[in-house]
């Protein structure tokens, strides 16, 4: 099966008060590689600035980054206020989620239910990304191979 | 803008006045009633003091939990089961932002539900009043950490709260840990901190101020460390500020780390003012650690060894969970346990390795020339020069998310694992300095047998997390699997 | 007495038959089949090859349960989480007995209740087949790990059952586990063990046999080990062995650790006969472990660091619960994960540490002048002048329990943390070299102002658990807090 | 109250097949120093050899040690032996007594029940095996003082 090139639109940021730049800034790096356009906001992005982002460059995705411990706070409304900027894109989140040593799988529901549509962890390597998002932003992905590469 | 020059007396009543009413709890601060408190404190709870008069480098953990309670009981903890020497109280984030009502609420809600809905202690809503219970719990010294660009209302109530010691500096507490951020506005904002100490110092209260040595954590090449340093160093001095512990954070190559924490020392006790007693506090690797509770002991443990040659006078620990999170009390005890024993079995003998002259003189050539690159900037004035430095990239710090910054400088370890530097961007750096970073990294991709490339920085960034030191494109296999 | 001679083939093939008659499993080995069998296993499961081509030092625990499944378990559980690149299986206290009748008991009670009625793997129950099926089961190369002062049995079923390593030796597995094993008598036995290894090595199959370095692993001085690494390396060879891996415990001062491996290695080539592949074994701390795991972590790592310094072909991990008892599987690969962390780290960046070579010159001259005496002892047999030097003292081990040896000899630290000679009894060194030791620990008593004494090797036992190298006056009220 | 001067003989050694004879060596010393005769059988040391040493010494105290895990095993019908010889001392047990990470208190049960009158952990320094012959070693002991002093 051949690969679509990548020629989609990302855009990439950490939310809240957050200013850990170090991850974000791997990941836009391996993602232009593979092909991706990304719009790097930065640290310390608000819920609006992203959504502006995606509307402004008719975004296929939106990755959110989080390490400091208050994503939870940080992302709530965060879809609707999408919605509200009329962006209609995949979402992702990755990093901390979480204050503390908290297991996992609790988080990832966590943020599920706040609408993101995949959830991943600090493990995550740029490739793991990139492999959710060569999937995910297929014309055709099925509820299965999606939920292979669930990190 | 203003200039590097003291706080008139006048100045700091009214700032202080202004900044007080930002929050209710800044009411209760009174200057020469909290003098009288500290003087009413116990010597072994006198952070300079103690930390002055240590004979071997003493530990200090981080830790900071919402309730007043648990930072007792966490501190006190810490204290007996992890034989912490110095104490710290982290500060939340929505403190560091100045988001005093929204901390307010998450203490409320933690209160209520015990949840952790806070990643620190929120010490202005604490007020006067909780710090000094908190201070009169604990039978140690505490300083405050943060990471707070505008810390005014921070420092007024922790200090009139009897803590004695606090973290952070106008550039080390705004290039790593904010974008938007004025630099110039930064350095008014701590000026008013410093003075407040210097008052505190000169009715006989040292308030030990020490700023942030590791900035973004992130291979920060030595002499920028050590520049940061010496420039917030020389701000706090000008303000009154009489004990300086000036940081430094681990990159991994022993050689190059105990070379720095000399170069830290030696420049330090040069630049600044003859009557400031300086310090040094050495940082177990503050980049990502590997996912995995037994080999963050051995990071750590590389960070005591380090420690037990390089001779700090403080050593900030990790603990074995810091990838995942904040730290259960008893991982955060054992990382401080991991090191006191390895530090004492180290400290007993004599160790001296080769090579650590020829790279302290390096670090202290390439550090002379961005002070003075920082005193050309200046004409004349330091704060200028300061600013005008990080406007052109003179000066720089790699992954700096701050506006403020260039974020230009690229580093990347050369073929023995110290941290060079791959871009320069403006770095004021002689050429022939530049060629020494430039040979070293060339001899590395040439064993490699790849291009120099942000790869290779991208590789680093994760080396030590992997297992490695140097992000050799073999070592990324490891993660994979 | 025998003397050091090869035993001849009908000698191995008299003594095979009656020793394989002790224990119904011995029936089924035919060493024609085993070779072939041996000759059948993958690359990566053989011994020698897999640690004579090694590139970094390769790590290796120790590990063994009573049940065969439980075995295989642990072991890839060791071998997938904890990394290890080499594989034991430790044999219980019955077996090393040859008390083969209450191993079964044992084994049989554990098959029912699965409980701990065994310390160890008794190899000589589970026969040939039970062997090979570990063997198969695990992907990776495995030796045998015991203490077994007659270790024919054991040796000729774990050898046709497909193990390529086997520790111990006469001195090794005599002076520090027995009390009335005779020396000369378990020199016989060894001769058999290591001539049936010899068998295998002519055959193709080089068996590789691994003399046990640390001794009582309690502050041995490194020249006493040292010399009894190459004489039982000189009694293997004279069998046939031509793999030997030479082994040294840990003391915890690096300068002398590292002094230490590098005269092994090169006295190791020098002494013995070229055709012999000669490599080395670094054991981290082998004696009493502080009873906490965060500090014990830290002396594993120490260990780490000073192998990464000396370049051991292969290290012997300990575990964090050390102190308390056989370890959780989990915690032994968390010791293999902390000393590869450190390990990998130390070992990417050039450390070169002063004055190595002076130690290593003084272990080399004290090695040798015991060797000589040895020699001197023999009248021209090894065999004979190893038990001689033993029966006077001339060759001696510290807190060695054997009735053969004096164990006269009391070690002490020095002032560095270096292991110095107290009591010599009658060991043969020569008066200058008596009198370098007297005067370091003269200078240490000067320092803690007292007098030389047992109190001091009393307090130098326990300091490393009590957190501290050197067994100082004051570091004693540590543990009793 | 001044504790008598101690000039009671106690018997000392490593019982089964265990080799180890740090932990015996130093104790040895240490009581030595605090004035009692100690008759040390070394390691690797048989019920019958505790016994005889026992009666032959006329001893006040029998100190067993074990480090390899064999313990329970080693020990079992040792009270029996003592009596058999008409032996009527004093019985301590210390060491690592189990295999593995077990968890001390129902370690010290399983000892106490096969007889002896204190069982030690491994981190017993001398001076807690001193001070606790001391107190039961005294004319009159009472129950109350030998429970503290357990450890
Ligand atoms: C370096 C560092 C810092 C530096 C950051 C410098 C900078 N500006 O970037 C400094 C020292 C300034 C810092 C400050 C703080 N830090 Co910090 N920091 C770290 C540390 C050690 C490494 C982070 C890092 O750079 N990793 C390397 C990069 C490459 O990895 P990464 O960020 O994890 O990103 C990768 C993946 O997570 C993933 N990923 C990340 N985001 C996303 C998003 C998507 C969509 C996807 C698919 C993947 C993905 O892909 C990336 C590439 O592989 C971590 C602990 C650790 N991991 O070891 C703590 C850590 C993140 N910090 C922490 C905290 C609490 C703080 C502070 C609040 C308090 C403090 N201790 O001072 C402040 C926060 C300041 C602020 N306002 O944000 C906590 C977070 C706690 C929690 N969540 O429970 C951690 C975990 C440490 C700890 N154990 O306590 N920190
Ligand atoms: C050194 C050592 C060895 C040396 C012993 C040399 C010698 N001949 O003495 C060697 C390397 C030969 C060895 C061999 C073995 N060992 Co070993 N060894 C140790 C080690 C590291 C230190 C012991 C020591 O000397 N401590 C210092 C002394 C001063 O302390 P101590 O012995 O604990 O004694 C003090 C207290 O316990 C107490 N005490 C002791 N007895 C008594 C009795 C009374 C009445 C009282 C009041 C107090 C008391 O007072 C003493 C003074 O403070 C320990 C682990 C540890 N503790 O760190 C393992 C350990 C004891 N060994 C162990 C094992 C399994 C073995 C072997 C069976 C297998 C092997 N690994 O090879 C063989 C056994 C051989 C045999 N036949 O006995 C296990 C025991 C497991 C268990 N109980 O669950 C341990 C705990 C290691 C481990 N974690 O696996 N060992």
């Amino acid at each position: 099966m051949v690969l679509h090139t990548m020629s989609r639109t990302v855009v990439l940021g950490v939310i809240g008060s957050d200013a850990h730049v170090v991850g974000i800034t791997i990941l836009e790096q391996a993602f232009r590689q593979a092909g991706l356009t990304v719009i790097n906001l930065g640290v310390q992005s608000s819920q609006t600035e992203f959504a502006e982002a995606a509307t402004q460059h008719d975004a296929d995705a939106v990755l959110v980054s989080s390490l400091y411990g208050h994503a939870e706070q940080d992302c709530q409304g965060f879809h609707e206020t999408l919605e509200a900027h009329g962006v209609d894109a995949l979402t992702y989140i990755g990093g901390n989620l979480a204050v503390g040593q908290n297991d996992f799988e609790e988080t990832r529901r966590t943020f599920q239910e706040l609408g993101f549509d995949r959830v991943f962890d600090a493990e995550t390597t740029p490739e793991d990304a990139i492999a959710a998002l060569e999937r995910d932003l297929r014309i055709s992905t099925t509820a299965n191979e999606r939920a292979t590469v669930t990190t | 803008m203003i200039g590097d020059e003291p706080l008139s007396t006048d100045e700091l009543r009214r700032i202080d006045r202004t900044i007080r009413a930002d929050w209710p709890t800044g009411e209760a601060v009174d200057f020469q009633e909290a003098v009288a408190y500290h003087e009413s404190l116990p010597r072994h709870k006198r952070f300079a003091d103690v930390l002055e008069s240590a004979d071997r480098p003493l530990l200090q953990p981080r830790a900071g939990v919402p309730l007043l309670e648990d930072q007792i009981d966490l501190l006190e903890y810490l204290r007996e089961s992890g034989e912490a020497d110095l104490l710290p109280t982290t500060i939340d984030s929505y403190t560091r932002d100045n988001e005093y009502g929204k901390a307010q609420e998450a203490l409320e809600a933690a209160r209520e539900s015990g949840g952790e809905t806070l990643n620190g202690f929120p010490a202005v809503n604490h007020g006067v009043d909780g710090c000094r219970a908190l201070i009169e719990a604990v039978d140690g010294p505490i300083e405050v950490r943060h990471g707070t660009p505008d810390a005014r209302l921070l420092a007024a109530i922790t200090f009139a709260g009897g803590f004695q010691s606090f973290e952070g500096g106008p550039i080390s507490y705004n290039i790593p840990y904010t974008k938007r951020h004025d630099l110039a506005k930064t350095i008014e904002h701590w000026q008013f901190v410093d003075r407040l100490a210097g008052a505190y110092t000169e009715r006989g209260v040292r308030i030990n101020r020490e700023p942030f040595g590791p900035l973004t954590g992130t291979l920060v090449p030595p002499s920028i460390a050590i520049t940061v340093m010496i420039l917030e160093g020389l701000l706090a001095a000008t303000q009154g500020v009489r004990s300086l512990t000036l940081g430094y954070g681990q990159v991994g190559n022993v050689v190059q780390d105990v070379a720095a924490l000399r170069a830290l020392r030696s420049l330090g006790e040069e630049y600044l003012p003859n009557d400031v007693c300086v310090t040094t506090v050495f940082h177990e690797w503050m980049g990502g650690f590997p996912p995995d509770e037994a080999r963050a002991s051995g990071v750590i443990s590389l960070g005591g060894l380090t420690a037990a040659i390089g001779c700090p006078d403080k050593v900030i620990t990790k603990s074995p969970q810091e990838f995942r999170g904040v730290p259960t009390m008893e991982a955060n005890a054992a990382g401080l346990r991991t090191t006191r024993q390895i530090i004492d079995m180290a400290l007993e003998q004599t160790i001296t390795i080769d090579g650590i002259d020829d790279e302290q003189r390096l670090i202290e050539r390439e550090t002379r020339a961005l002070l003075d690159a920082v005193d050309a900037h200046g004409d004349g004035d330091l704060v200028r020069g300061i600013v005008r430095a990080f406007e052109t990239g003179a000066l720089d710090v790699p992954f700096a998310p701050s506006e403020s910054a260039q974020g230009a400088v690229l580093p990347a370890r050369d073929d023995d694992g110290r941290v060079r530097i791959l871009e320069f961007g403006n770095l004021a750096l002689s050429e022939d300095i530049k060629a020494i970073h430039a040979a070293r990294l060339a001899q590395r991709a040439e064993t490699e047998g790849r291009e120099r490339s942000f790869r290779m920085v991208a590789d680093d960034v994760d080396a030590i997390s992997d297992g490695r030191l140097i992000g050799r494109p073999l070592g990324g296999e490891r993660r994979a699997d």
